[in-house]
């Protein structure tokens, strides 16, 4: 039901795909590829909902901690195609203060890279 | 008086059942020709609500979601017979604070509250009713 | 003898009511990991199930659906508090006299019978019990 | 929620599109459409239901209707675009004795025209 589709790493920016329901194991699975990644010394993440139509908060927690772990590293932690509910979430919780959001992939690595 | 028609539904504490109470209030959203954007809302909210009455109800026993349709709006009750809480004594969460706390976790209310037009919890040591309405018209 | 977890649902009759029961079914049968093909042959029968307690039950109130969950199987209830018939005294229907025929329906209790593994009629004037299964196990 | 999202001629052959639940309102809209292009004087239509990807059994006996009014005038009424589980109730049904069905409109065409 919930799983990451997929991982590559462009200009320097890790991105990571999801699909489906955002909730604990689907946020914790992506917890685990960041964490594997901050190890191999990246630090600016780009997570891609385009997939992931729904979220819960229990899920979204987990991305705090993500958000964490990088600050403490002056790293990012970015999303693009965000569904308008979930996008919504992120604003309500405040999420948006620590990260930037991007209409798609393109759009992020432009800006971000 | 005319009675509302209501769709009920009872739910066993399983993994992702929230889904069946998000994808009930979709169709019935759609009946209602609430928009899209209220739809999305209104499925969180209740994604939030589920969730806490499978998580912190304490209890093995089925949940319990009224959905009530009116002309004006849509009005959902979340029952479980749990533990009970005094939700005026819930702290809303503050990102800031989150980033650095231990516990993450705290956002279900707050989500509630801001996607729903109101939200009343009805809560003792026999278990909790949480009442939401969206309304069929926008007000802000 | 543990309970089954049970998903229960009460809808009122309304246009595409009917569409709640199959998106409540979707999210069960991916619960119990049933195929797609399971999956949508449910949502078929139960969408026919629907149809007739809400059409032919000649009562203004509301259905019950039960989902009830094992290991082996999905077994489904569609209630209704209606006027009853006897299933056996229903003749199921055929393409080449339907061609021709006045009366072009009378095909929901063909496609229930096809597409779920069991199913069964208990009907009295206070009402119809159908109860259909769903086996995990394909025993073709 | 249902509707008919199309309507086009090709080679003879009248495609109809439709989208969302295929029920007793769509099917009526669909025999609708069938019936003014029937007095315009055509009688082969291609029915596409890519786009709806549930029937409920009184939409599909409107496709009776269809296939009775056809059968007097030598036309024929065929399918393409199938979701498996209208396939398979179509086949149930017997529907698939009177009507052809094709993977999309191309192969249909190709075979109709
Ligand atoms: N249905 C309920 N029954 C008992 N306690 C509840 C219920 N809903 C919420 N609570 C209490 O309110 C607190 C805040 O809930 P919430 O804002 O959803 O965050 P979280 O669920 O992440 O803790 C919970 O930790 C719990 O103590
Ligand atoms: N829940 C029910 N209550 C009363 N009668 C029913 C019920 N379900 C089916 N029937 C009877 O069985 C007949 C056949 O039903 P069905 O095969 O679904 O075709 P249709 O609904 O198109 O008539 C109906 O016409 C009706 O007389």
């Amino acid at each position: 039901m919930s799983s990451i589709t997929g991982k590559s790493i462009r200009d320097g920016i890790v991105i990571i795909s999801t699909e489906g329901y955002f909730n604990k194991d689907l946020g914790e699975a992506l917890k685990a590829v960041a964490d594997e990644e901050i190890k191999n010394g990246h630090k600016n993440f780009l997570i891609n909902l385009e997939n992931s139509k729904i979220v819960n908060s229990i899920g979204a927690s987990i991305l705090i901690e993500i958000i964490e772990d990088l600050q403490s590293m002056d790293g990012s932690l970015n999303f693009c195609n965000l569904a308008p509910i979930i996008a919504k979430t992120f604003k309500i919780m405040g999420l948006t203060k620590y990260c930037e959001t991007f209409e798609n992939e393109d759009a992020a690595i432009a800006k971000l890279a | 008086m005319k009675k509302n028609p209501t769709v009920e539904l009872k739910l066993p504490i399983l993994k992702d059942m929230e889904l069946v109470a998000t994808h009930t209030s979709d169709v019935v959203a759609k009946h209602m020709n609430l928009s899209e954007e209220k739809s999305a809302e209104i499925s969180m909210a209740l994604i939030e609500a589920c969730i806490n009455a499978f998580e912190h109800s304490e209890t093995k026993e089925d949940i319990y979601i009224h959905f009530i349709i009116s002309d004006e709006n849509l009005t959902i009750k979340v029952i479980d017979k749990g533990v009970g809480f005094d939700a005026s004594a819930i702290e809303l969460p503050n990102i800031d604070q989150k980033i650095t706390d231990e516990r993450k976790r705290g956002w279900g209310l707050m989500l509630i509250k801001e996607l729903m037009d109101k939200v009343d919890y009805e809560s003792d040591n026999t278990g909790t009713t949480l009442t939401m309405t969206k309304n069929k018209k926008t007000d802000e």
